[in-house]
């Protein structure tokens, strides 16, 4: 047995270049692996879906760039379903780094579907207080937001005459890595408003979230990048969502055969010397 | 009339917010004059007691760890609660002579784990086996700190790693130091995304309110203690409308739950 | 210009997966880097707000009505900041109690509804027996893992009898639930890898 | 004075809100509740500054003071400043800001967080053990779901995305609501105790 004492006893390094490769090599040597969808982003996809051109959705970016290869996709793809189907989007955010995130979104997608600023989308920016700037919001967008980012007056946008307060919302699709985000949205708006909830949150906050969605409190979730990989797939926009579930399930047989290694020496060498 | 003043589908809400914040201003009260209520000792401290003991057998030190919160934020309260831990830990070790080290990554909780320490040991009656050298204060970077008590671990040959608090990613560094270093593991922390790793590498983990609990149990402080009061009743009225609820809706009756979607939505 | 980006984004990656080799003054030069970028970015946010939201309603309105109570959050604002003071440090308490009073508030608003009362009335309309995902057994094995993890955190009473099943039966529940974050952080981490890595060979490497 | 008008204005404000959610309370839901909240925002945006105000002070001490590697602390103070003039005058969607934020910020931010998954790699191997029954369940959840979530999963077993489903659907949301439902009146008790100015802790010790 010891062999398997020495199996105990790698040098992290090896473990990390092992991680490392397993990455690396899937992403240059693509298996192509067929992907299922969930029942959580089929709701998601049909919440936008169903809703008639004209309909106003409001995007919230509530994450940082450590989460940008989780819900970076999501939003992409996302948006340019929102935008195909000619809704309005009108792009909040909670973290300060979202309202940068909800340019680059705009930017990359708007241009593919013919999205014009200010008729179809808006980008109104971050306000910091959590909570208290959704029940704002939710009572009058235009004190919450009295200036998009550009710095134009949000009165004299012209889709935004229209969109005052909550009433005005049919449906909210909030992008979160973790608080403020989507919860406080359930919390503060979904509770007190009939508007309909909708998101999709980084791999992590996913068993958090499954509550909600069996009360009805959420309708629909994407969880990290194989929701976003899912949704690119319904939308028909390959990104970096899909491109990288090859080197993810790679990255998790790994793992698991990490935990399985360890645990065999354990149990044969460790439980000995009990 | 109901609807001219109340917010009708929120009645039951603010009956019920009334109702808590009234028992929990009468339970402080209460046990501030003295009457004490009774929360069961938490099964994670036999763990405790066992992780000391086979420390003081090996002649090994015992590492404890409060967290890496500071006490100015809504985590402080895990902090408290992990100092109350302290004390019982300090306690054990000036009881069995056993060596305890305690690393801090917070400048502002320093003092008051030295204070806690100490006065464990002068409850013991052992004022003179008190180590302040062995308080220490490691880095105030989350991972130069992680780092810091990685090397303790190994350098010290720790026999029992105690790590109560508020912990984000340095619980797996940690975790790792302490298996690897052979140490007998005892962990908890109410920060839910962290329990997974606390639970797959130590010997026992409190798992959330169970800290607070500990805690309160511990330190017997009034306010934690009709906090942890009001919670039970508030999860005992949860249960029983649960289970009502079920059982009307299977023989389907439905006036229970037409109620609360009437006024409680 | 673009490429030149190219490159420091691949340096500023480096070095700081080079703090897994070891500790080292290029990660200590990164991270400071970037807690003062951090830092920078919520000045602007922070300035950005307080003009847009009570400066300029107060004193460049246009053609909106002037908003004379925008006066009272600078002033509250400007409170803030005594806390620097050695004097005046309670002062900073009255801005703090205003943000505190209203942050508590909206915190039992949005928890009492969302999160409690409508958990507990998802599960009230439960039956006993039916499918929620595969078998018949599921809602049954539902409510009694909702109530036995309630059970598992009822400190009142020493844990005996029925109460000791129910505790247990919500400790293994709650270890599943567990497993379920465990895989899905692991999920979440190994995507930021793959985020990583994928910009190294795609963009700076061009090699994908 | 000192004490006791921070707590009666932490009172009043909660207490008004608190009855805003339940009571319709003629003028003040409609007026002054509104006004409350536009001002929160504001003052959220100066205690936003707090923070660069903190660092201000320690990094400056430590060029002053020319402690070790003091450079570092110059390039944090640089940084902050960059960050925070060049979109002031130009906002952020200015093409400076815009490509430090794309080639400096984003990386050094996402790569930070992605050493957890070497951290996680390393504790697989070396710390995840089935010690305990508790920890053996909560691994075989872990392996099922890691299986299930991506497409590898069902490449081996069409059953790992079904039983996935399955763990998460029923356990995993039956023990989230259980703890939820807990975490909630635990949250109900700490703002009660706040806004009754029982737990003055937020006040910073004194």
């Amino acid at each position: 047995m010891k062999w398997l004492e020495k199996l105990q006893t790698i040098d992290r390094r090896i473990i990390y270049l092992l991680l490392a490769l397993s990455i690396i090599l899937p992403l240059l040597f693509p298996i192509g692996l067929p992907l299922e969808i969930s029942k959580n982003t089929q709701a998601v996809y049909e919440q936008i879906d169903k809703l008639p051109p004209g309909s106003v959705v409001l995007v919230s970016y509530d994450w940082d760039a450590a989460s940008a290869p989780e819900l970076l996709p999501q939003a992409e793809a996302i948006t340019k379903h929102i935008l195909e189907k000619k809704l309005k989007l009108v792009a909040v955010a909670l973290w300060n780094q979202g309202a940068t995130f909800a340019d680059r979104v705009h930017n990359s997608v708007a241009p593919e579907v013919g999205a014009e600023y200010g008729k179809d989308y808006v980008n109104l920016g971050y306000r910091p207080g959590q909570a208290v700037v959704l029940n704002s919001l939710a009572r009058d967008i235009h004190a919450t937001f009295p200036e998009d980012v550009t710095r134009t007056r949000t009165a004299s946008i012209p889709m935004m005459q229209d969109i005052k307060t909550i009433e005005d919302i049919d449906l909210i699709v909030c992008l979160s890595a973790g608080d403020p985000g989507l919860r406080t949205y359930i919390e503060q708006i979904g509770a007190q408003y009939p508007v309909t909830i909708t998101g999709g949150v980084t791999a992590v906050s996913v068993p958090g979230m499954l509550p909600y969605l069996q009360s009805g409190d959420l309708v629909g979730l994407l969880g990290g990048m194989s929701g976003a990989a899912q949704y690119e797939m319904l939308v028909d926009r390959p990104g970096l969502g899909m491109g990288g579930m090859d080197a993810q399930s790679i990255a998790h047989l790994l793992i698991i055969a990490f935990i399985f290694i360890g645990n065999i020496a354990y149990v044969a060498v460790g439980r000995k010397k009990k | 009339m109901l609807e001219e003043i109340f917010v009708v589908n929120r009645l039951v809400l603010f009956v019920l917010t009334i109702l808590v914040a009234v028992v929990l201003l009468v339970t402080i009260r209460q046990a501030k004059k003295g009457k004490k209520f009774f929360i069961r000792r938490i099964a994670g401290l036999e763990a405790i007691d066992e992780a000391v003991g086979r420390a003081t057998e090996m002649g090994r030190p015992v590492h404890f760890s409060p967290g890496i919160a500071a006490l100015s934020e809504e985590t402080a309260a895990q902090t408290l609660a992990g100092l109350a831990v302290l004390g019982y830990v300090a306690r054990l070790t000036a009881r069995y002579d056993t060596d305890l080290i305690v690393t801090n990554r917070m400048p502002e909780v320093l003092p008051i784990t030295e204070e806690v320490v100490r006065q464990s040991y002068l409850a013991e009656g052992k004022p003179e086996s008190y180590n302040p050298d062995n308080i220490l204060f490691l880095s105030d970077e989350q991972f130069a700190y992680a780092a810091g008590c990685m090397g303790i671990m190994a350098r010290e040959k720790v026999a029992a790693n105690i790590m109560m608090g508020a912990f984000w990613a340095e619980s797996l560094i940690f975790a790792e130091g302490g298996f690897i270093a052979g140490s007998i593991q005892v962990a908890g922390t109410a920060n839910t995304h962290q329990l997974p790793f606390f639970i797959a590498a130590c010997d026992y983990c409190l798992i959330g309110e169970e800290l607070f609990a500990a805690g309160a149990y511990l330190s017997q402080e009034p306010m934690q203690v009709a906090g942890i009061k009001v919670q039970d009743w508030g999860k005992l009225v949860a249960a029983v409308l649960i289970l009502i609820g079920t059982i009307t809706t299977t023989c389907k009756w439905p006036v229970i739950i037409d109620f609360f979607s009437r006024y409680a939505s | 210009m673009e490429t030149l980006g190219i490159w420091i984004g691949a340096l500023c990656t480096l070095a700081i997966f080079s703090y897994l080799l070891r500790e080292n003054p290029f990660f200590r030069t990164a991270e400071h880097l970037f807690i003062g970028m951090a830092a920078g970015i919520g000045i602007f946010y922070g300035y950005q707000s307080i003009v847009t939201n009570a400066w300029n309603p107060l004193f460049n309105p246009g053609d909106e009505p002037r908003q004379w109570f925008m006066i009272v959050p600078l002033v509250l604002g400007v409170l803030l900041y005594t806390r620097f003071l050695k004097k005046g440090k309670w002062i900073s308490r009255i801005p703090l109690g205003f943000m505190v009073g209203v942050g508590s508030a909206l915190a039992i608003r949005g928890v009492i509804g969302a999160s409690f009362m409508n958990q507990i009335t998802a599960t009230m309309s439960l039956p006993l027996w039916g499918v929620m995902s595969k078998f018949g057994i599921d809602s049954l094995l539902f409510i009694l893992g909702v109530l036995g993890t309630l059970i598992y955190f009822y400190f009142s009473r020493e844990q005996k009898g029925p109460l000791k099943v129910g505790a247990s039966i919500g400790k293994w529940v709650m270890m599943i639930a567990f497993g379920a974050s465990f895989g899905n952080t692991v999920m979440a981490r190994m995507s930021l890898l793959v985020g990583r890595i994928y910009y190294l060979l795609g963009e700076w490497l061009a090699i994908l | 004075m000192r004490r006791e008008l921070p707590i009666a204005i932490t009172f009043v404000s909660g207490i008004l809100f608190l009855l805003d959610y339940f009571v319709k309370i003629p003028y003040l839901s409609e007026y002054v509740v509104g006004h409350f909240l536009d001002w929160a925002i504001v003052v959220a945006a100066f205690a936003l500054l707090l923070g660069a105000a903190n660092l201000l002070r320690i990094h400056v001490q430590r060029i002053v003071k020319g402690k070790k590697e003091w450079w570092n602390s110059l390039i944090l103070l640089v940084a902050m400043f960059v960050m925070a003039i060049v979109p002031i005058i130009w906002t952020q969607q200015n093409a400076v800001y815009e490509y430090l934020f794309k080639h400096f910020f984003e990386h050094l931010n996402g790569t930070m967080f992605s050493l957890l998954a070497f951290y996680i790699a390393s504790a697989a191997y070396r710390a995840f053990r089935i010690r305990t029954k508790e920890a053996t369940v909560l691994l075989i959840a872990a392996v099922v779901v890691m299986l299930g979530a991506t497409p590898i999963g069902a490449a081996i077993w069409k059953g790992f995305p079904q039983y996935s489903d399955w763990l998460q659907t029923v356990f995993t949301t039956a023990g989230m609501r259980g703890i939820m439902i807990g975490a909630s009146l635990g949250a109900m008790v700490t703002a009660l105790r706040i806004i009754f100015g029982i737990d003055r802790s937020y006040f910073g010790g004194q």
